[in-house]
């Protein structure tokens, strides 16, 4: 029962409380450099997510196999085997999104993200358990992708998806499609959401004093119990 | 002349940070101090100069007679990763002190992505030998002037009143959105 | 000792099994990227030549160039992919010309980083289609602000001067460079 | 260069003062503020002459949305409301100043409030900002919307109106000079404030004179575009000559309102010579090999990202302090 649950949260800890990007802020580069659009931050994602959770099962699966010293240098042939067959499926089946990410396929070698969950997850964790955290990661970074390519889409572009979604009486923000814009549209989502988290935290802090102040005796009591 | 255009071209007009999005990891991670942000650009400029030399190597003499480019991506991370470490056990028997000052920061450059990012680029800008040298010099200039300008800034920011919730990598991503918008006026100075 | 066999038989392994899968895949992947790019360069070239039926590479210049033909294989054309220096970078076009260099048929970009939105016009339509039948003899020129009045000159993108000249630029110099072949009896 | 040692406890809130070492003192932050406004007001003038009444809206829109910003954000955060020590009313002022004649009122506000609320409040107000508002806000609205922001009008008085370009991109896309009378007195396309260098002189001079700005930024900057721009002057006669490049453009407006802005200014005397040879040096590059007709926007912001670095190596060591 205990093992179900944990394994949910695996899985769940990844989409927001350890959300690689706004909670960890890994995997940058690929996050400001192809979030024109929220279709390409879509494929980057699932091209990173795709290599983060095989790698994250075979490395987990032979753990105990690999010498200590030379850990390192396994994951990362072993990383990069995968991000050579992403890059080999995409420039065969999907032409135009491979010409669209560019170098940045490659360079999933390198997102410390990757790297990172095998040193801190995989290396330590059952097979079962690293795909859960794997897939949560993958999907927290999906979702960070998504959510700062459909902004800078719709705003530098009128569309999103390729629906256009604003008038035309809306002049597109071309900044919004240049490196400038991926800065700065991050850094003011990144602001903006720690802004709520505080403001989150601070509420609940004060309600639960209140409680406290109102119910001495209740929280007593649940004290003694745990 | 073409050289120079190329170094500079990297260094400023298309900078590998503010332009291309590589290396942001150690830009955002060390760019709270001058002291270890100048340190580590050094090191960066030093492993990326190598890279460029090896990974060229590499790829026309091995990769392409024998037809197995499907390895470069394998291939030029293992060499990234090695020479770090080469670099980080000569370091450490010439010089104690450089040691000292650059030893933490040399892991951290194997999985800067600017150092893959140039060896690839290198391949597909179809560099001669000498050409990617000066790329490689000048891509680490430009990283290296990148990271101090922000270290100097958050230096600065440390006395400055920004909203909480913005402090750290927010507002590191802002001035660097700024920052940005100050290199665009380079935009079209050289096309190389 | 020991654990340093043990390191070289785990990376060992580890590449092999890298290294082959990687080629077995390769060797799948390789005909379909390079289907891929040849439907590219095939589809610009139809773009640039639209009354094109088929077409052949010649071969006795060092560039590519292709020559384009009608359904009975009579010579209507060339197809010439030429780059040159943009905004910030290469340009790459496909450029269609009549039989005798005189008259553009049409022009195609094939890779630009250029400003998007801005710079990245000079691939979209309105000044792309000022390129069909232009005449092309001595040179293409350009004017900026007001509609051409000669039969040789294209407007060029408010706020894209530069991105418009380089396309020009570059379409001068192939057609150039290919009549000068043509004269020494280089295009056979 | 008598009391540029800057304590930290200094720096919290009298920064203004502190930074400009030199006559300040006669004049509260307030003040100095008020002055600037005032400065300004030849320019405005010249501006509403040259291109009509509609501009006065323009730059209207960017002072009420500038401190309307910064008042909403203050808000917010909790803070008190600081709108009538003039900061954001000048910053409104610049960043309409720059601006085209004729240009949308959506655009200024949206330049307006990403100057305040980017460039200003997100590093913590007044004091603090490492770039200057206005040129960062432009800097936004030419990245943004890089037609509009290069599509002039000429002044209705022009007699020659065929070609609007302004002189510099006359120059840069078709090799056309313009000689330094109407350039003087303002008789060219270019943005709302900077096309009649009298008005901006009058404001300027006025600023030096009572201390507000300080004279060392706008003299190193002028040395800088003489010596840079007619070296290169020299050796090809085809490029611009350093009179030219002085009165054509923004140079005279942002070396007397933008560069000398204390906040994003370096503080030390020779930090400001630095500052200033730097701006110039960037500035004839991007004008002379650059794609863009005009740089002083990007010269004074690029070299606002090395004002720390440059206060860093140029401020005396307390007595006692170690080299690092």
């Amino acid at each position: 029962m205990k093992k179900q649950v944990s394994l949910a949260t695996e899985y769940t800890k990844g989409l927001w409380d350890q959300n690689p990007v706004f909670k960890q802020v890994l995997g940058m580069c690929p996050m400001l450099a192809v979030t024109v659009s929220a279709m390409n931050g879509i494929a980057m994602g699932l091209a990173t997510t795709f290599v983060l959770v095989f790698s994250s099962l075979i490395i987990s699966s032979i753990r105990k196999l690999i010498p200590s010293q030379v850990r390192i240098a396994s994951y990362i042939v072993i990383i990069a085997t995968f991000v050579t067959i992403v890059d080999l499926v995409m420039r065969a089946q999907f032409p135009a999104l491979s010409k669209e990410l560019g170098p940045y396929i490659p360079l999933i070698v390198v997102n410390c993200l990757i790297l990172g969950r095998q040193e801190a997850f995989s290396s330590k964790n059952h097979p079962g358990r690293a795909l859960m955290d794997a897939l949560g990661m993958g999907s927290g970074f999906i979702i960070a992708l998504t959510s700062l390519g459909a902004v800078r889409e719709i705003l530098g572009s009128r569309t999103l998806l390729g629906f256009q979604v604003l008038p035309d009486g809306f002049e597109p923000w071309l900044v919004m499609i240049l490196p400038a814009g991926a800065f700065l549209t991050l850094g003011l989502m990144m602001g903006f959401l720690n802004f709520m988290v505080l403001r989150k935290k601070t509420r609940e802090e004060k309600e639960l004093l209140s409680r406290h102040l109102q119910e001495p005796k209740m929280s007593l009591a649940k004290g003694q119990e745990a | 002349m073409e050289l120079i255009l190329i170094f500079i071209s990297a260094a400023i007009v298309n900078n590998f940070v503010l332009a291309y999005f590589l290396g942001i990891c150690p830009f955002i991670g060390v760019s709270n101090k001058l002291s270890s942000a100048f340190p580590m650009g050094l090191a960066t400029t030093f492993v990326m100069l190598l890279t460029a030399i090896v990974t060229w190597l590499i790829y026309h003499l091995i990769l392409v007679p024998y037809d197995v480019v499907y390895l470069q991506y394998v291939s030029f991370i293992l060499v990234v990763a090695s020479l770090v470490q080469f670099v980080e056990m000569f370091i450490k028997k010439v010089s104690q002190p450089l040691y000292r000052a650059l030893g933490i920061f040399l892991p951290l450059i194997t999985t800067n992505c600017a150092i893959l990012g140039l060896a690839l680029f290198i391949v597909l800008k179809d560099y001669s030998f000498i050409q990617a040298v000066f790329y490689g010099l000048g891509a680490g200039a430009g990283f290296t002037l990148a990271i101090s300008i922000m270290a100097g800034i958050r230096e600065e920011l440390e006395l400055a009143n920004v909203p909480k919730s913005f402090q750290g990598a927010p507002i590191t991503l802002i001035v660097a959105g700024l920052l940005a918008l100050a290199f665009m006026g380079f935009a079209g100075m050289i096309s190389v | 000792m020991k654990t340093i066999v043990g390191m070289l038989i785990t990376l060992s392994i580890i590449g092999v099994v890298s290294g082959g899968g990687l080629a077995m895949l390769s060797s799948w992947a390789d005909p379909l990227i390079a289907a891929n790019k040849k439907a590219d360069t095939e589809r610009a070239i139809f773009q640039v030549q639209p009354e094109a039926k088929n077409y052949k590479k010649i071969e006795s210049v060092a560039y590519e160039l292709y020559q384009v033909l009608d359904e009975s294989n009579n010579p209507v054309g060339y197809a010439l992919p030429w780059e040159g220096n943009g905004f910030q970078g290469k340009i790459r076009m496909m450029i269609g010309v009549t039989s005798d260099l005189m008259t553009i048929k049409a022009i195609e970009v094939i890779d630009q980083v250029e400003t998007p939105g801005l710079g990245t016009k000079v691939v979209e339509d309105p000044f792309r289609s000022q390129f069909a039948g232009l005449n092309a003899d001595p040179q293409v020129d350009w004017v900026k602000g007001v509609p051409p009045t000669k039969d040789n000159e294209i407007q060029t993108i408010t706020g894209a001067t530069i991105s418009s000249k380089a396309i020009v630029e570059i379409l001068n110099d192939g057609l150039a460079n290919l009549r000068k072949d043509m004269k020494e009896g280089g295009v056979q | 260069m008598s009391s540029v040692t800057v304590t930290e406890a200094q720096n919290e809130r009298e920064l203004l003062l502190s930074t400009s070492p030199h006559l300040q003192s006669r004049w509260t932050t307030k003040q100095i503020m008020w002055f600037v406004v005032l400065a300004l007001v030849p320019s405005v003038v010249s501006a509403v002459l040259f291109f009509g009444f509609y501009q006065l809206v323009v730059i209207a829109t960017a002072v009420v949305f500038a401190a309307g910003t910064e008042a909403v954000i203050q808000y917010l955060l909790k803070k008190p409301i600081t709108v009538s020590d003039g900061s954001a009313v000048i910053t409104g002022l610049l960043l309409g100043l720059i601006v085209p004649p004729n240009f949308s009122l959506s655009f200024t506000a949206l330049g307006a409030v990403f100057a305040i609320g980017v460039g200003k409040m997100l590093f913590g107000g007044l004091g603090f900002n490492i770039f200057n508002p206005a040129l960062a806000g432009r800097a936004f609205l030419q990245a943004a919307f890089p037609v509009a922001i290069t599509t002039w009008t000429m002044p209705h008085w022009a007699v020659d109106s065929v070609s609007k370009a302004t002189p510099l991109a006359a120059l840069k896309f078709d090799g056309v000079s313009t000689a330094v009378a109407p350039l003087f007195f303002g008789n060219v396309g270019g943005s709302l404030g900077e096309t009649s260098a009298i008005a901006v002189l009058l404001g300027g001079i006025f600023l030096l004179v009572t201390g507000v700005a300080n004279w060392r930024i706008p003299a190193a900057m002028t040395v800088g575009v003489i010596v840079f721009g007619g070296g290169l002057w020299l050796i090809d006669s085809t490029y611009p000559t350093p009179i030219f490049h002085i009165f054509a453009g923004s140079f005279l407006f942002g070396a007397l309102f933008m560069a000398t802005d204390y906040v994003s200014s370096p503080v030390t005397g020779l930090g400001m010579w630095i500052y200033g040879l730097g701006i110039s040096l960037v500035l004839v590059l991007i004008r002379v090999f650059g794609g863009l007709p005009e740089g002083v926007m990007y010269s004074i912001l690029f070299m606002n990202a090395f004002v720390p670095l440059i206060d860093r190596y140029t401020r005396p060591r307390i007595f006692g302090e170690v080299k690092s």
